[in-house]
């Protein structure tokens, strides 16, 4: 079965935003809620890289460690999901989350923070494929439709790449072993607990 | 016992108040991340909820 | 070259600051000390509390209220007021305790049982408690530092209790003012683990505005541990104030207890009252003396 | 709001059985609920639960995958590089987006504008319905009221102050075929004031390339640079500006390890992916290139055969650039001449090598010169005319090639025929309009303060005012207005206002013009300013979504863009107003003699055809509906490098794709385009080519013609002049005529049937014949290293009007004061003031501006898309980290950016960084609706205000215009920054 993963190139991202709007054209996804954003790191000096990141479904997803109800399930292809009708929006995915992943509709007190919601690698959620239900509460089930996420799918420069972790890992190696050189397989140590031997 | 079930019940006000007054003073999200430069009408409520309690 | 270097912290162009942390590898050492510490450290202290109580009750008994100290005449030992804050706060922290332990044990323990869906909404309804809830615990524990701060200085008298084991060796009554020094270590655990709960709990119900990620996280930690400890402590003041003293309860239940049982218990207290007045005991419900 | 849905049949089954982490055998929330007894209503209130609400589906479709789906094509309408945005359209409702997987171009990717295009198309913030300012009030009206209204107001001031007083500003941002019909609605109307954003994009490009080697445009293509192996990106920023141009410029440096050179003064997101960086002082291109030019004649890295065989004028650049030594350069430029030696080394030997640029090197007082300088470069290193090398330019806007060639242009008509009378009477023919009439139709100049009088003829000759000066003609005294009087409406149709220098002195010019009509998706800075209490129109026009038509992207390939959804609201197409307008004027009947209109709305392919019947001098005679709907059916077939389909392919067989122009004869003889010009590898008729021989034979005993240098395969095996019918006549060529073709010639010809250039030959004989011959119809010629036509004909480095270096001033002046484009040019006096009161003091930072990847042009479109405004909420300055400190100002806090002209000033963000060099500050240009710190989205009608406002960058930018094409310094000028 394949194992799905995110791997953004930093040698490629220019930090476009393609990801972040096409995230939120695909699933309606409303002001406030960032379920992917572009970060830049040494910004202004030479050096300077982007990372597309929303989450990386990890395998032994901390956010699913820590969830006092229990509402995070790992379907057969690796993507980690959760259900909002269990979740009681307590916040603590987002304090074990190594990505910042989790997002929230209030950003209020403690108390009615509204059902976390994040990145789905456009699998939906616990609801009927396709359904109407599904796409309200979890965005659009793109995985259904035999199709990968959209923002790697219109990443500009092709940096975010979204499959098969074996699949995405041989590409990323045969650019590095063409090029010379890689900024390595960014935050997979962190997620998957390995990285792309070059 | 009166006191105890006076204790219970102004426990259980208290609680209410600040229910109340902490619901009133939460921001959603999308008023909580935009800035004097913009003027955000539709914020759109997909994946959160008419009432942007991520409940729909 | 990026990995595993501890935080990075990079620039987003978005209004929310929590987004330019790309990545925090404390969140898995924080879900090490939720996961794999809090559930045993909480177990033990809980459980490991009620063993000893259990143990201590089926061995020593209950403490009897000797024939010597029903002299059918009562004294005030709280007023109406005290009661109230104790209970104000006693309820409140049992929800608040039980809802706490929910959010370490509900998933293991009360889940299977229930079913996820119905765990579920117990525990947005236990969220809810708690959070709500914790506004009058801490309106409760300024009460009582009102109320009880100044009978609860230590003093060499209670090291004199400490020393004669307070009463449990042998069968000497170790002489004490208002509050004995097993009551003082009550209060002042009370204080100081209820301002701890109380400072980390607002820390938390209101998220990165004190501080960033990895302050919330230290702040959960805080608050947990002194809450299981906090917890496992009480329950030794709810044995002792129900089960463990016959007429401790009444202390608190009508706030008047036996002058005989006083005068053996706290003496030193029930000298101060009878100076404050001149004609006696106080019987009944003589209007409340500020038990100054 | 319309969302997008996938119905099917949501059943419950789903909860339960969550995947198998979840224990089973359980009770589902409500019956949970209805056990517990707890009432529905006590849990409701706290909003934490909602029972048994049923939600109305709200999306007026949804988007059920199977056969209710219907695709649509077209072409993003942002920036130039050309992406097919692929729609799911469900009920005539635009549900989402899908990658275009088969497009060369962007092979299913987008940038963050073009992922987000679907909301333009239902976005909320849209101009609803006309609007006309009535004293300080928006009204509602009818669009009947607003055409007859407009339509009158426009003759009673035509009749007061003739046709030249109307000024016409049209969109990069238009169709083709609305761009030549808004050209020709000018023409119709009687002035050559039709201007629109290239003259603040690449009009200095157009000029100064064009003066060099005969066409302005790239000269190759994006998927092109899959081949270069250095890379030069000087003034330019396509990581923000056009994102999927990195996608062939980052895959070509890994495929190649090229070398990825970036020349600029700011730490650019496209620096951050450089293999070498180059910080140079803002204003100093040509010092830079003369410093490398030094290294590479010292060192004899030019291509010597190259020069000799086709370029002129080479000598008298080694002289000038002997003047450059390194020491020189970088006492000037900043940038130390070993860095320039590897550069030079790098561009000059590791070849093919390419250069790139956009605005850094366009929006300069010396912007022509500048381009002439980087095309010298290449043409020094024969980096010209081969895969891999080139001029690469990257135009801006969607369409803003397309609406240049179709002559949204003061200084020509359609296509590049200039104002000549041979050019009126061609489209005149084409038209089949009398050339009397036309003549007719402009304004006779009485003599004024000194100068002639012009007559209809003559003024019909005179190109019109541009785009940077238009508030300047209606400021100015009227005797300082070389025309009949100031300008006094202004025609609007998709252009922002904020994109253009001084808008103090805009807003003065605003208020004091007698009707402002702005026809565009939304209102624009023109609304925001509050300039105005009356006699202002807002005429809501659709996208080019939603509306047919093709596009020229940047590299000249033409795609068609079909309808995705009707226009929006009430929004009318570009076609439908114009048309409109001009049966109100009366001359709708001549004017769409040839085109079939359906209930008002003039058809595009139509148009096309006529572009096609007219377009013989830049190749955009091949180019039919037909073959572009082809090429956007089979947009798989052409290969990612070259761009060609396979030569058998039945439809589009040996085609570059979207038939780059020049795409020479009628579309039946299917020449395939020109994916890289002035290639002599190929021959003619797949795309080969030669330098224009467009500036005569021969001059001071030298010959202009290209020595031993010729398309494969031609005839001809030397250079040669352009084509008449005089020419095929002695190379006995005309045989090959047939008579149709020599009928219509002769007939044009009329007693001169010899001089019938290939350009005005509507029968396109001449060209098939030559194509025939793989010989180049517009001559075999050489380029120009010394344009002696222009002023300063071998490019001088002058600084800029508004220097922190007053020293270099005496040595390097900006040149002296002139009349150009019917308005004085001061540029010499504002320099010499500014030295003298000493600005430089005050105002001792250097100010550039630029793009930013999010928002477009003026910004309004995309400051009204929520999903792009939430990335970018606040207009910021970028501050260096040093010069911050000094002002105590932090990162994120309020300042004010103060400038040295009318003491203009903007509140905006500090972004404190690393990427100005220090004594340099960066602003994007994207912003409006605040100005001078004043919050003005009070003055945008009701629920039409962008969803972000900022200030504008441009009312601190200052004065300063290029003496060939007007176009405004907004790169460099000074200002000084201060803590709010």
């Amino acid at each position: 079965m394949a194992r799905m993963k995110f791997l953004c190139d930093a040698d490629r991202c220019i930090e476009c935003n393609a990801c972040v709007t096409a995230c939120k054209n695909e699933h309606e996804v409303p002001w406030g809620i960032n379920r992917r954003r572009v970060v830049t790191l040494n910004d202004g000096k030479p050096g300077e890289r982007s990372i597309s990141m929303a989450c990386m479904h990890c395998t032994d997803a901390p956010c699913a460690a820590v969830c006092p109800v229990n509402c995070f399930y790992t379907t057969a292809d690796a993507v980690v999901l959760h259900s909002k009708d269990l979740c009681i929006g307590c916040g603590y995915c987002f304090y074990a989350c190594p990505f910042g992943a989790p997002q929230y509709p209030r950003v209020g007190n403690f108390g009615s923070r509204g059902k976390m919601d994040k990145c789905t690698y456009c699998a939906g959620g616990p609801e009927a494929d396709l359904g109407t239900a599904e796409y309200e509460k979890y965005g659009s089930n793109r995985l259904a439709e035999g199709k990968l996420p959209l923002c790697a799918e219109m990443c500009s420069t092709k940096a975010l790449l979204a499959g098969d972790g074996e699949i995405i890992a041989q590409i990323y190696k045969e650019r590095v072993v063409r090029r010379g050189y890689g900024s390595g397989a960014w935050g997979w140590k962190t997620a998957y607990r390995e990285t792309v031997a070059i | 016992m009166k006191t105890i079930v006076l204790a219970v019940v102004a426990a259980l006000a208290l609680g209410a108040l600040a229910a109340a007054l902490l619901t009133g003073a939460q921001r959603t999200a999308y008023q909580a991340y935009a800035t004097s430069g913009a003027r955000v009408s539709e914020p759109g409520h997909n994946l959160v909820g008419p009432t942007w309690s991520g409940e729909n | 070259m990026f990995r595993e270097l501890g935080r990075l912290q990079g620039r987003v162009s978005i209004p929310d600051a929590k987004a330019a942390t790309l990545e925090q590898p404390q969140g898995r050492d924080w879900r090490q000390f939720r996961e794999g510490w809090l559930p045993w450290i909480g177990a033990l202290a809980v459980l490991g509390m009620l063993l000893a109580l259990f143990a201590f009750y089926f061995t020593k008994g209950r403490i009897r209220l000797d024939h010597t100290e029903e002299s059918g005449t009562k004294i005030q030992r709280f007023n109406a007021f005290e009661r109230f804050t104790h209970w104000l706060t006693a309820s409140s922290f049992i929800v608040l305790a039980l809802t706490g332990l929910n959010y370490i044990f509900g998933k293991r323990l009360l889940m299977p049982l229930i079913g996820p869906d119905a765990f579920a909404t117990l525990s947005q309804w236990g969220k809810y408690a708690h959070n709500f809830l914790a506004w009058p615990f801490m309106l409760g524990i300024i009460f009582m530092i009102v109320v009880w701060l100044k009978d609860n200085i230590p003093n060499r008298v209670d090291v004199a209790w400490v020393k004669a084991g307070g009463g449990f060796l042998g069968d000497a009554h170790p002489s004490a003012y208002r509050f004995n020094a097993g009551q003082k270590v009550v209060f002042w655990l009370v204080m100081i683990c209820g301002i701890a709960m109380s400072v980390t709990g607002i820390i938390m119900l209101f998220p990165f505005s004190a501080t960033d990620i990895n302050g919330m996280q230290i702040t959960q930690v805080v608050h947990a541990l002194i809450g299981v400890l906090f917890i496992a402590a009480i329950l030794a003041h709810i044995y002792i104030g129900s089960l463990g003293m016959e007429g401790a309860y009444d202390a608190m239940g009508s706030g008047e207890v036996d002058l005989a049982w006083a005068r053996r218990h706290h003496d030193l207290w029930v000298q101060q009252q009878e100076a404050k007045t001149a004609s006696g005991p106080q019987i009944g419900s003589r209007g409340a003396v500020p038990a100054e | 709001m319309l969302t997008k849905r996938k119905s099917g049949d949501a059943g419950r089954a789903k909860l339960q059985g969550l995947a198998a982490g979840m224990a089973s055998g359980t009770m589902d929330r409500r019956s949970f609920l209805g056990k517990s007894g707890l009432a529905a209503g006590g849990l409701a209130a706290l909003g934490s639960l909602q029972l048994g609400a049923v939600r109305k589906a709200e999306a007026a479709g949804s988007a059920v995958s199977g056969n209710e789906v219907k695709i649509k094509k077209n072409v993003c309408t942002h920036c130039s590089v050309g992406c097919t945005v692929t729609a799911e359209v469900v009920n005539g409702v635009w549900v989402g987006q899908e990658p275009s997987w088969d497009s060369p171009i962007n092979r299913g990717t987008h940038c963050a504008k073009g992922a987000a295009i679907r909301e333009l198309v239902h976005g909320e913030r849209r101009l609803k319905y006309p609007l006309k300012l009535v004293n300080g009030q928006w009204t509602k009206i009818s669009w009947d009221v607003a055409i007859n209204e407009i339509g009158d107001k426009m003759m009673q001031i035509r009749q007061k102050s003739g046709a030249d007083s109307v000024y016409w500003l049209g969109s990069a941002k238009f169709t083709n075929e609305a761009a030549y019909l808004f050209r020709k609605f000018g023409a119709f109307w009687g002035t050559n004031s039709v201007d629109h954003q290239a003259r603040i994009c690449h009009s200095t490009t157009v000029a100064g390339v064009a003066n060099t080697w005969g066409y302005g445009a790239q000269t190759n293509s994006y998927n092109d640079i899959r081949n270069a192996k250095t890379m030069i990106i000087m003034g330019g920023n396509p990581a923000e500006a056009h994102p999927i141009s990195m996608q062939h410029v980052l895959a070509g440096k890994e495929l190649n390890r090229a070398n990825m050179i970036v020349i600029d003064p700011r730490f650019t997101r496209t620096a951050a992916h450089a293999t070498e960086y180059v910080r140079l002082r803002a204003g100093t291109d040509i010092p830079l290139i003369w410093g490398l030019l030094w290294h590479i004649f010292q060192n004899g890295w030019e291509d010597k055969d190259f020069i000799a065989k086709r370029v002129y004028g080479m000598d008298d650049v080694r002289k000038e650039v002997a003047k450059w030594t390194p020491d020189e350069v970088e006492r000037v430029t900043g940038v130390p001449g070993e860095q320039l030696k590897r550069v030079a080394q790098m561009f000059a030997t590791q070849k093919p090598a390419t250069l790139i640029w956009c605005m850094g090197a366009t929006q300069h007082t010396v912007g022509t010169a500048n381009v002439r300088a980087f095309c010298i470069l290449c043409l020094a290193t024969g980096n010209v005319g081969a895969p891999g090398t080139g001029a690469n330019i990257f135009r801006g806007h969607t369409n803003v090639q397309g609406a240049t060639d179709l002559g949204l242009d003061i200084t020509t008509l359609p296509l590049y025929y200039g104002l000549v009378e041979g050019a009126w009477r061609h489209w005149a023919r084409v038209w089949e309009v009398e050339y009397d009439w036309l003549q007719g139709q402009f304004d006779e100049v009485p003599a004024k303060a000194g100068r002639p009088a012009r007559t209809r003829k003559q003024n019909m000759e005179t190109p019109g005012i541009t785009s940077t000066r238009w508030f300047d003609a209606v400021n100015l005294p009227e005797d300082q207005i070389d025309q009949r009087t100031a300008i006094k409406a202004m025609m609007v149709f998709g252009h922002g206002g904020n994109t253009v220098t001084r808008i103090p002195e805009a807003v003065k010019g605003m208020s004091g013009l007698e009707l402002l009509v702005v026809a565009d998706p939304h209102p624009t800075t023109f609304a925001a300013l509050d300039a105005r209490k009356d006699n202002t129109y807002l005429l809501p026009i659709c996208t080019s979504l939603e509306m047919e038509g093709s596009r020229t992207a940047s590299n000249r390939s033409l795609q068609w863009g079909e309808q995705i959804v009707k226009p929006a609201f009430e929004s009318k197409t570009d076609y439908e107003v114009l048309y409109l307008l001009a049966k109100k004027l009366g001359w709708a009947e001549s004017m769409f003699k040839n085109i079939k209109v359906e209930n008002n709305v003039p058809d595009a392919e139509d148009l096309l055809r006529e572009i096609n019947r007219g377009g013989w001098s830049t190749g955009y005679c091949g180019q039919s509906p037909e073959r572009l709907k082809a090429h956007m059916r089979n947009q798989a077939k052409f290969d990612l490098v070259t761009l060609r389909a396979p030569k058998d392919d039945p439809e589009v067989g040996g085609d570059y794709y979207g038939l780059p122009w020049p795409c020479w004869g009628k579309p039946e003889i299917r020449h395939p385009g020109t994916h890289i010009l002035y290639n002599t590898n190929l021959h003619v008729k797949d795309g080969g080519g030669c330098f224009r021989a467009r500036f005569g034979v021969e001059r001071n005993g030298e010959t202009l013609l290209a020595e031993d240098s010729y398309p494969l395969g031609s005839d001809l095996t030397d250079g040669y002049p352009e084509f008449t019918l005089g020419m095929l006549k002695k190379l006995g060529w005309d045989k090959e005529l047939t008579a149709e073709e020599l009928a219509v010639i002769t007939r044009i010809g009329g007693n001169a049937p010899d001089t019938v250039s290939w350009a005005i030959d509507l029968s396109g004989g001449i060209q098939r014949v030559c194509l025939e011959h793989g010989v180049l119809h517009y001559g075999n010629g050489k380029a120009r290293a010394n344009a002696w036509n222009l002023p300063d004909p071998v490019p001088v480095h002058r600084e800029p009007i508004y220097t922190p270096r007053t020293d270099l001033v005496a040595k390097y002046p900006t040149r002296p004061d002139a009349r150009e484009f019917r308005v004085p040019n001061i540029g010499f006096s504002v320099q010499k003031a500014a030295v003298d009161k000493g600005v430089a003091k005050e105002f001792p930072i250097i100010l550039s501006s630029g793009r930013l990847v999010e928002y477009e042009g003026g910004g309004e479109e995309t400051r009204s898309n929520p999903w792009l405004a939430e990335l970018q909420q606040d207009m910021f300055v970028e501050v260096n980290v040093g010069d911050a400190a000094e002002r105590g100002i932090k990162d994120g806090s309020w300042v004010w950016v103060l400038g040295p002209e009318n003491n203009a000033r903007t509140k905006v963000k500090a972004l404190v960084t690393e990427r100005v060099g220090k004594g340099v500050a960066w602003m994007p240009f994207h912003f409006s609706g605040w100005y001078q710190g004043e919050d003005m989205r009070r003055h945008y009608p009701a629920g039409t205000d962008p969803v972000v406002l900022g200030e504008s960058v441009n009312t601190v930018t200052t004065y300063g215009f290029d003496p060939v094409t007007g176009m405004q310094e907004t790169k460099v000028t000074l200002c000084q920054i201060r803590a709010a």
